[in-house]
């Protein structure tokens, strides 16, 4: 460990008991910024750096430079809190870059306002949670000094018990040595938190598309028909609006409340061949593959 | 002289005492704790020994204070849900020597994290840990509760997920008596000073 | 002992070097004491303490009449292979009481568990059953001894630890007549036939 490095560390004072001195301490060199990465956090979290002057992918590409450095010493726990923190950075500095999307009053400004306080405290919580962490692993080494005194009942004791009662057999003894035998389960990583849009808005776009140019006008009901799911539907109802929106199709509806009719408008021919831009962008595209226009 | 000024509350507090010498109440205090397996509350001492609690509560500390004046090797704590037995700390490399089993393996960095986010929100459920860590503690969660630090202890009314909440025994590896002696988490969120600055760009 | 000071790690380095920061060798005698589960013997407590067996020797006896003198509620006692602390005779039915009161006649969930592995696995070492059951075994094999369920059959070779079997007692308990009248365990693992089943789904 270098001197530099040491006193980089120990600007930070939970950060090298957090870590306990296992991993080599990821440092980040920037134009406006030179030390370690959590430091840059603290500044950033205290409001003494502003998240629009960090460049960020650099931070990433010197982690992931960090990352190659350490080879076979690769600390995957370093790597996952990198890759939440620099999320987090990221939703951060987009939230104060990007311009809000309909105006800019002080009502958006203050939704804005709020969304990147909330970033903030969830960054902040957990680091403190981090450092809590810490705290707990040096309670714990000092209160391992202390050896609790659990020794064998004395016979005397152990004689005056009444007689234990087994309560099972030995047919249930044998189930439990063999449930005992069976190797654990390997570790599963739970992936059901992850959001899967299992659903394409456009998928359904399309779908309601070439039965409305087959029917000419169809109701709701004809146009969910092989619908297996309620998201199916409810992506099926999207896929109206959007179309709405779009101008391609028409919505009538004779009475209050009464069976609503979808018509397909015309439109242009070249339009008509151009499907596959439909809906380009909408819920579940890459928004790299066609930037999204801003609305203005 | 200091070492007999309870041979009288014997007598008096003979409740179910089998006979009539009973030992100084000091002196079975020492005897029970010498065969308990875990920490042993006030109110199961009294009961045991037929003698008043608020007795036992000033004599234990008494007892605890003793052993550290004449420097003994072994210290009466008060951790968890009651008062053991321990080795002295500074004779803890020495100990350590005799002592193979129950050394108990340390905690990972997510276990711990996890353990952090367990004590302070409990009754937590593994979403909200989730929630904090950014991460999954589905398999942290097992770890912890099969070493009993952690245990379910109710369930969401609403959502009905499995609360989760930290264990006597958490508090006994910690060193600590109770949860309000959880060090504050406050402090370790950065300076509250720093909050105008936030607020007011 | 030239060993430099770690001191980058606050509280939790094992400063195993005889310093000046030594607690008297009676501290020791009594922190070792007071967690050993079996009597240690002089030159045991000479060797890992770093101390002329002499000195211990004279100690042993001169701590062990301390406690009588103080009216403590513990003794410590030359027995068999050697010291050990122990309950005084005078306090003896408070503390069977005490004993009788937190000791449940049935077994623990965990007692059982452990239970069947010594009796599937033995000689079985604290480890092994620790491994298998994913939780150290300390407590409840201490239970198992007091309960003369299990008991101590040797020394693995190579490591030295500890191999456990379970006791005739035992046998008499579940109405056998010897180990090989265990129900055999491979019918209850899963057949071999339905690992096609996995392998080619």
């Amino acid at each position: 460990m270098t001197r530099a490095r040491a006193d980089a560390a120990g600007a930070e004072p939970a950060t090298p008991t957090a870590r306990g001195g296992r991993t080599e301490p990821f440092v980040v060199e920037l134009a406006n910024f030179t030390g370690p990465f959590d430091l840059l956090l603290s500044l950033i979290a205290k409001h003494r750096l502003d998240v629009t002057e960090v460049a960020l992918s650099q931070v990433t590409d010197e982690f992931v430079a960090h990352i190659r450095r350490l080879g076979d010493r690769f600390d995957l726990g370093q790597a996952t809190e990198f890759l939440v923190i620099a999320a987090t950075l990221l939703d951060l500095k987009a939230a104060r870059l990007l311009p809000g999307a309909l105006s800019d009053d002080e009502s958006e400004d203050l939704a804005l306002l709020e969304a990147r306080d909330l970033l903030f405290a969830r960054l902040l919580q957990y680091r403190a949670y981090k450092e809590a962490s810490a705290l707990f692993a040096g309670l714990m080494a000092l209160e391992a000094r202390h050896v609790p005194r659990a020794v064998p009942l004395e016979p005397r004791y152990a004689a005056a018990l009444p007689e234990v009662q087994i309560g099972i057999g030995p047919t249930e003894l044998a189930a439990l040595a063999a449930k005992l035998r069976e190797p654990p389960l390997p570790p599963l990583v739970a992936t059901d938190h992850v959001h899967l849009p299992r659903i394409s808005v456009r998928e359904h776009m399309l779908a309601i598309i070439l039965l409305l140019r087959e029917l000419g006008a169809a109701d709701f009901r004809t146009l969910c028909a092989g619908c297996q799911q309620t998201i199916e539907v409810v992506a099926r109802f999207l896929a109206l609006l959007e179309l709405f929106r779009e101008g391609r199709i028409s919505f009538d509806q004779e009475i209050p409340l009464g069976e609503l009719t979808v018509r397909w408008i015309a439109v242009d021919p070249a339009a008509d061949g151009d499907l596959l831009s439909i809906g380009r962008g909408l819920y579940d595209e890459d928004p790299a593959d066609e930037p999204r226009e801003a609305a203005s | 002289m200091s070492e007999q000024p309870d041979a009288g509350v014997g007598g008096e507090a003979a409740v179910a005492s089998p006979g009539a010498d009973r030992p100084p109440l000091a002196a079975l205090l020492e005897a029970v704790l010498m065969v308990a397996e875990r920490p042993v509350g006030v109110a199961e001492l009294a009961t045991g020994l037929g003698a008043p609690a608020r007795e036992i509560e000033r004599l234990l500390p008494e007892l605890a204070e003793g052993y550290v004046r004449d420097g003994r090797g072994f210290r009466l704590r008060h951790v968890g849900a009651g008062w053991r037995f321990y080795t002295a700390d500074e004779c803890a490399p020495w100990v350590e020597g005799f002592v193979l089993a129950g050394q108990s393996a340390r905690l990972s960095q997510a276990a711990l994290e996890t353990l952090a986010v367990v004590a302070y929100q409990q009754p937590v459920s593994r979403g909200r840990i989730a929630a904090v860590r950014g991460v999954s503690a589905d398999g942290v969660i097992r770890t912890l509760t099969a070493r009993r630090l952690v245990e379910e202890i109710g369930h969401d009314p609403e959502t009905g997920a499995i609360l989760y909440g930290t264990t006597d025994y958490f508090l006994e590896r910690m060193g600590l008596r109770g949860l309000d002696e959880l060090p504050p988490l406050a402090p370790l969120l950065p300076g509250l000073d720093d909050l105008d600055d936030i607020v007011a760009p």
